[in-house]
């Protein structure tokens, strides 16, 4: 595992992320959220779930960040409204980022390096799926498509 | 043929119930046919009757039990039972006669009814339960017939429903009859406690033979104790001092019912019942006399006189009979109290068919006089009314115990003999003497005001009663002629076959002492009644002529029994006063006192949350219903928190998360 | 395979998902389906019972939640049959009284009761008891709470802190002996009793939280006072399922709760409990005589019925002579067939005052009828014949299990049986009163029109009032189904 | 020096808190939805980085959960903003602030 690619993968996406975060044009943000998406993935790549990676990318770069995308569209004329910041939020997110540090640098056992595996093919977590994750397979289809036709649902013009 | 009826004895009382039943499903206008069933369920019964009572003919001392379990709770078996014996088989066949003659009777008395069907379901449902309970032979078995011949006499007083006095009869004489019936049911546990069963005869294992009363009588006072707690019942039920209160009222129903309920047959089912249980009063007896069987002598003696009195100042023609049942139960008492039970048995029978044609005469009465109960409205009927008033002459006489010709003569001197020979006391004998003239003078005075004299208010325009009424009559002044030639002591009949002897015709017993002492009271009786209401009904002297001759010479004591004692007063202001100052009394404790001690501890434990919540103190005063205002007004000051703002929740949220994270690092 | 117990269980809940989800508005017709299917469950149930075998039948044990040793434990015995089929017939007769809230919501929530009722029927193991104690609770409330008439918040408040302070004082109660004890098998429990649960205080404290627990929901003297508002205000079906079947549950936990497991203890404070029976039993009538209100009368002679119950138990139970055998399995099976009893007959007289209440538009003073019995003749012959049953007249019902209760309990405690005698002479009084005000007199003017029992309503009331006589009859086979339990039940007593 | 599970987690964990960063002081509805996205992201980071370092096992579970995660995510998203358009449509305003049907 290379740790000049990690560190760079890992300030751009912390980057990107924080500028999504805080960028005052909508537009602007949702361009950071997909870059900070695809930090994500590279850092699964680096990981060696490169499927997942993928799957990262395909999924949010290409459906979610476009739904975004749709939305502000959909919404834009409200978009020129003053915002305001609520700066309790940072107060808490610090306070939250610094716990969560605190204890994962005190917890000794979690300083290992990476051992070395079987790398892991996509015919392999095709195999999980279809065969132990049947199950929760076929429910999180039910979800989507639950989710989907809820969406529908909700979007849909008021009958007068 | 006979003995086929001995063991399905059941066959008796379950006709007229069948009759009863098919009746009530009968609709309201199906007169005939409600008449003429319950007519043939009666007739039935009374066929069945004659059929049990003949193979008692044949032995002396017969008796026939069959007992049957009527149902099993746990490991143990609860046994009814049906007995035949001369004292079962004599009552059936009182009860069915009579029966039927009353239920011809009221075809014609209650011709005019809106309610004639539901009548005749009610009366066939009393004779079911009446021929059931005399011959049950189990305790609980009579005491359940006993609660339903209790429940027909509740329905039939409160028959003419739309008057709130027939209903506030009815239930003065359900709730009165009950007070006794508790204590029935008491000594009937205790009983059941004592002996471990309640069949009265059960191949000697029953509670009235050996093996019961050797038991018994290990604590000869427990067994006096059960005869007192079981006399309560047959107080209620009989009429007797301090219970006789509701009998009088229940003359609030129809005539019939009357003459068949409240004269003939429940009323004396007291009677009965001590006679049927007699064993136990007389357990451990020393010369026949008990505790338990003297405390029945003096509430007969005290009823029989009191009642007597009261009859003597009343006006109501069904009340005056009613009390003259009264008495007439007391005297019945008294004789079983002084030992003579198959002399009071025999009283009962007599009495049975004469006073049910004093009753229906005086419904003929009423029926001639258009519903008039009042006496002194009356007058002159003997004219318009020939076959009523020699029914009810035969009737008079019969109760007054005009000795000789009629039934009641010869039982009452039977009666009056056991009581002269009652170890214990001779003021009995003496009281009940005064009894028989007092019951010949109310007798005589109320013969004289309804047929005699002049025809005054009610007593115009009077019709003599449809044939299908007095030939009831008629049977019944048969009966209480021909009934004294089972009585007469040369030729005891009855009084053997009750005992269990053999009669033996021997002439020279006819003429006793006691023949002459009874003629020589019941001529005086008779004499001072129509000497003293020779002119009653008519101005006479300075007497208007409404006023009785007794209250123009003793007008205190006149006031004093026509108001009856003021027993009524007296147990409205104590007994009933008290139970519905308790009852309100313990409707005001439920409602304040525990309500509010719940309450305090509701308060206490609101007092504690409002120490820990710090909410405000308004609801302290307050109790359980506070609490939830106390609960609500918290909710208000927490509620504050909740914006609207989900941003704010999901902050709370991520700090409470950050304070888990924190707590679970700081404990590992 | 499914259980005939677990099916009797979820059918109702099954219902009650059925009847939120039926298109139509009125939730009546599903809701009886679902009564005939439980119904006949309950009747296979009885059907296939073994009169004569002593454990319990038909078990069905399921890991539950084995941290605490906590097993879905299903069973009956002859106690437990008679409730279900008790439940199973009170219910589909609730659902048939009037005036009827309507709506799907009542109806659903019945169900769940009904479920819950079963449920705590056949439980044989505390926490699923309790779970199911509990769930009963709810939707009591809510139907009181919801479709409650006058002062239905109150009530409903009054109900719910009321059972749920016993209720908590149950529960810790048991946490208590399951860790003394480990276990929450009644059988287990009720073998380990004999010789002392729990010792010193702490016996005492887990005594009185479960007998308090109990004694509010049957309820006892004077913990009742929260009954006579709740069953006044519920609506006529509630009140006939809280009457009889819902009260039933306390009563049913005294005979599988407090009294095999805390013999000695009961032994101690026997007659004070007692004198609670007693005072059950003579002052709620007493009570009853001064209400005006009809249901509010009924309410106060149900606490009295149930007093009955409690005197023959403790008079069992609490005596410090050993009772004779047949005094024991008199009074045992007095107090079964007094449950049955008055759970038909209380709910027949709701069902009863309902009619009268619908008649009349929702007004049910004794003042405000009059001379019914001119008017309507059906209602008033069969209402006295739930009146009658309920006095105790021999012939019906209400005899058998009053009878046998005074017998048991005369052997061991004369005296309060005789002063108990005072309950049935002051219930007649008061139903003397009512029929005097109700039926006679003449015809009140608000009464002119009201119309005679309908044909729909002769459907409901004359196989109730036959089964009344039935049972006043020939009695035999109630007492089939419970014989067995009652001996064991004395066994384990003596 | 390779990296080690604990920089990962760190990562994660930052990334989480920028995500809770956005979702708490951004009054527009859109980013919350991005600032829950990416909370959720953290978690799949986290689950993928216990995968790799942790023993081996045949499923690979936390891949699994990572990828059942992402299809959740998706539909959340998918639905959130379908609820921000129909918000938008009833109040004409994406601004949180104004929302407050929830107050209690």
């Amino acid at each position: 595992m290379n740790s000049a690619a990690f560190i760079i993968i890992a300030i751009l996406t912390l980057g990107a992320a924080l500028a999504a975060a805080t960028l005052q044009k909508l537009m602007h943000a949702a361009l950071s959220f997909a870059g900070a998406f695809v930090g994500v993935a590279a850092l699964f790549f680096l990981l060696g779930a490169e499927f997942v990676g993928l799957v990262l990318v395909f999924i949010y770069i290409g459906a979610v960040a476009v739904l975004i995308v749709f939305t502000i569209l959909l919404t834009r004329r409200d978009v020129g409204k003053d915002r305001g910041f609520n700066w309790s939020g940072v107060a808490i997110a610090v306070a939250v980022f610094s716990g969560l540090t605190w204890s994962i640098l005190k917890t000794q056992s979690l300083s290992i390096i990476a051992p070395h595996i079987r790398a892991l093919t996509v015919k392999r977590v095709g195999e999980a799926l279809m065969t132990s994750y049947v199950w929760p397979l076929q429910c999180v289809g039910l979800l989507l498509t639950a989710a989907l036709i809820g969406a529908l649902v909700l979007v849909m013009e008021e009958k007068r | 043929m006979s003995s086929w009826i001995v063991t399905n004895l059941w066959l008796i009382p379950a006709l007229p119930f069948a009759a009863s039943l098919v009746i009530l499903s009968l609709s309201n206008v199906r007169r005939k046919s409600a008449a003429a069933l319950a007519v043939i369920g009666q007739l039935l019964a009374l066929a069945f009757s004659i059929l049990a009572f003949l193979p008692t003919l044949q032995t002396h001392g017969f008796r026939v039990v069959q007992n049957f379990n009527w149902f099993t709770f746990g490991e143990q078996t609860l046994r009814l039972g049906f007995i035949l014996d001369p004292l079962a088989a004599a009552m059936l066949m009182m009860i069915a006669l009579v029966g039927l003659c009353i239920f011809v009777f009221s075809v014609g008395y209650m011709a005019e009814d809106r309610n004639f069907v539901r009548f005749f379901a009610y009366l066939s449902f009393f004779s079911g339960a009446m021929l059931g309970l005399v011959i049950a032979n189990s305790l609980v078995l009579l005491f359940i017939f006993w609660e339903l011949v209790g429940l027909a006499s509740y329905l039939l007083i409160g028959f003419w429903i739309e008057r709130p006095s027939a209903a506030a009869a009815a239930k003065k004489a359900f709730v009165t009859t009950r007070i006794g019936d508790m204590g029935f049911f008491l000594g009937m546990l205790w009983l059941y406690n004592r002996s471990g069963t309640l069949l009265f005869y059960d191949g000697g294992n029953g509670c009235l033979e050996s093996a019961g009363l050797a038991m018994l009588g290990a604590s000869p006072a427990v067994a006096g104790f059960i005869a007192l707690l079981i006399f309560c019942g047959a107080a209620g039920k009989s009429g007797q001092f301090p219970l006789h209160v509701w009998l009088p009222d229940a003359m609030e129903g129809p005539t019939p019912v009357s003459a068949l309920i409240h004269a003939a047959t429940m009323v004396a089912a007291g009677v009965f019942l001590v006679a049927r249980v007699y064993p136990l009063f007389s357990l451990g007896a020393i010369n026949g006399v008990t505790p338990s069987l003297t405390v029945v002598v003096w509430i007969g003696v005290t009823t029989a006189l009191m009642a007597a009195l009261i009859a003597v100042a009343q006006a109501d023609i069904k009340r005056i009979l009613a009390y003259s049942t009264v008495s007439q139960l007391g005297l019945m008492m008294v004789s079983l109290g002084v030992g003579g039970v198959a002399a009071g048995i025999m009283h009962l029978l007599a009495h049975g068919f004469f006073k049910a044609l004093l009753f229906l005469g005086s419904g003929s009465v009423i029926h001639g006089c258009h519903g008039e109960h009042d006496i002194r409205k009356m007058g002159g009927l003997r004219r318009p009314m020939p076959v009523t008033f020699v029914t009810y002459a035969i009737g008079m006489m019969a109760l007054s115990g005009v000795p000789f010709f009629f039934s009641g003569g010869w039982t009452k001197e039977e009666i009056l003999h056991a009581t002269a020979h009652w170890p214990r006391s001779h003021a009995t004998y003496y009281l009940m003497l005064a009894g028989v003239v007092l019951t010949a003078l109310y007798m005589t005075r109320q013969i004289i005001y309804v047929f005699f004299g002049n025809s005054r208010s009610a007593s115009e325009r009077v019709h003599e009663s449809p044939r299908v009424m007095t030939t009831p009559l008629i049977v019944l002044a048969i009966c209480a002629i021909f009934f004294s030639v089972l009585l007469t002591p040369a030729w005891p009949w009855l009084h053997t076959y009750l005992t269990g002897e053999s009669a033996q015709f021997e002439l020279v017993r006819l003429i006793q002492p006691m023949f002459f002492v009874s003629l020589v009271l019941v001529g005086a009786g008779i004499g001072f009644g129509i000497w003293m209401y020779r002119n009653a009904g008519a101005p006479e002297r300075n007497r208007p002529a409404e006023i009785d001759p007794l209250e123009y010479a003793q007008p205190a004591l006149f006031r004093f029994l026509a108001n009856k004692m003021w027993i009524d007063e007296l147990y409205n202001r104590t007994v009933v006063a008290f139970s519905w100052m308790a009852a309100h009394l313990s409707d005001w404790m439920d409602r304040y006192f525990w309500d509010g001690l719940v309450r305090g501890f509701g308060a206490i434990g609101q007092l504690f949350a409002i120490f820990t919540t710090s909410v405000d103190e308004r609801g302290i005063n307050a109790g359980v219903d506070e609490t939830t205002a106390g609960a609500r007004s918290l909710g208000r000051v927490m509620s504050t928190a909740h914006s609207g703002q989900i941003q704010t929740y999901l902050g709370v949220v991520a700090i409470g998360m950050l304070a888990l994270l924190l707590l679970y690092a700081w404990l590992a | 395979m499914v259980g005939l117990i677990t099916a009797i269980i979820f059918v109702p809940l099954l219902g009650a998902l059925a009847v939120c989800t039926w298109p139509q508005k009125n939730g009546r017709p599903i809701a009886l389906m679902f009564n005939v299917i439980s119904a006949a469950c309950a009747l296979g149930l009885w059907w296939k019972f073994d009169t004569a075998a002593t454990e319990l039948q038909f078990v069905e044990r399921h890991e539950w939640i084995p941290a605490i040793n906590a097993e879905y434990l299903v069973g009956v015995d002859g106690l437990s049959l008679l409730l279900v089929l008790l439940t199973s017939l009170i219910i589909p007769f609730a659902f048939l009284a009037r005036p009827l809230p309507g709506g799907r919501g009542f109806y659903a929530t019945m169900l769940v009761m009904q479920s819950a009722l079963y449920g705590t029927f056949t439980a044989q193991n505390f926490v699923l008891w309790f779970l199911f104690y509990e769930m009963s609770l709810i939707p009591a409330f809510l139907l009181i709470k919801i479709w409650g008439g006058e002062n239905r918040d109150r009530a409903a408040t009054k109900f719910f802190l009321y059972t749920f302070f016993g209720s908590v004082g149950m529960l810790l109660s048991f946490l208590g002996i399951y860790f003394a004890k480990g276990t929450f098998d009644f059988t287990t429990l009720a073998s380990l009793g004999k010789h002392g649960l729990l010792t010193g205080r702490l016996a005492w404290l887990a005594f009185a939280g479960i007998f308090v627990g109990l004694a509010v929901k049957v309820p006892l003297f004077p913990f009742h006072t929260w009954l006579p508002d709740a069953y006044q205000t519920a609506p006529t079906g509630v009140s006939m399922v809280l009457t009889g079947v819902l009260s039933k549950m306390g009563v049913y936990g005294f005979v599988r709760l407090l009294i095999p497991l805390f013999p000695n203890q009961i032994k101690i404070v026997g007659p004070w409990l007692l004198v609670l029976a007693v005072c059950s039993i003579v002052f709620a009538p007493l009570a009853a005589w001064a209400q005006r209100d009809l249901k509010r009368m009924v309410a106060y002679l149900s606490i009295n019925h149930l007093g009955y119950c409690m005197l023959g138990l403790f008079a069992v139970a609490a005596s410090p002579v050993v009772a004779a055998e047949i005094d024991m399995h008199a009074a045992l099976s007095g107090v079964f067939m007094q449950i049955f009893n008055h759970g038909i007959t209380a709910a027949a007289l709701f069902y009863f005052v309902g009619l009268l209440e619908q008649r009349s538009g929702s007004r049910r003073s004794v003042d405000d009828f009059g001379g019914l019995m001119q008017r309507t003749p059906l209602l008033c012959g069969w209402m006295s014949v739930a009146m009658f049953s309920s006095l105790g007249l021999p012939g019906l019902n209400g005899f058998i299990g009053e009878f046998l209760i005074f017998k048991g309990s005369f052997a061991v405690a004369a005296a309060f049986t005789a002063i108990a005698v005072i309950g049935l002479l002051i219930t007649a009084i008061v139903f003397a009163r009512a029929m005097q005000s109700l039926f006679s007199g003449p015809l009140a003017e608000s009464c002119s029109a009201f119309p005679d029992l309908l044909r729909k309503e002769k459907l409901v009331v004359v196989p109730v009032t036959l089964l009344m006589f039935v049972i006043g009859i020939a009695p035999q086979f109630m007492f089939n189904i419970f014989n067995t339990t009652v001996v064991q039940m004395s066994r384990l007593l003596s | 020096m390779t990296p080690t599970l604990q920089i990962f987690l760190i990562v994660s964990g930052a990334l989480f808190s920028i995500g809770l960063l956005a979702a708490l002081s951004r009054r527009h509805a859109i980013f919350i939805l991005i600032g829950i996205e990416m909370m959720l992201a953290a978690a799949n980071l986290n689950f993928i980085a216990f995968w790799r370092f942790g023993p081996q096992h045949q499923p690979p579970t936390g891949v699994m959960i990572a990828i059942f995660s992402i299809a959740i995510a998706a539909a959340e998203a998918a639905v959130g903003l379908a609820m921000v358009i129909a918000v938008y449509r009833h109040y004409h305003t994406t601004n949180v602030d104004q929302l407050d049907q929830l107050r209690g």
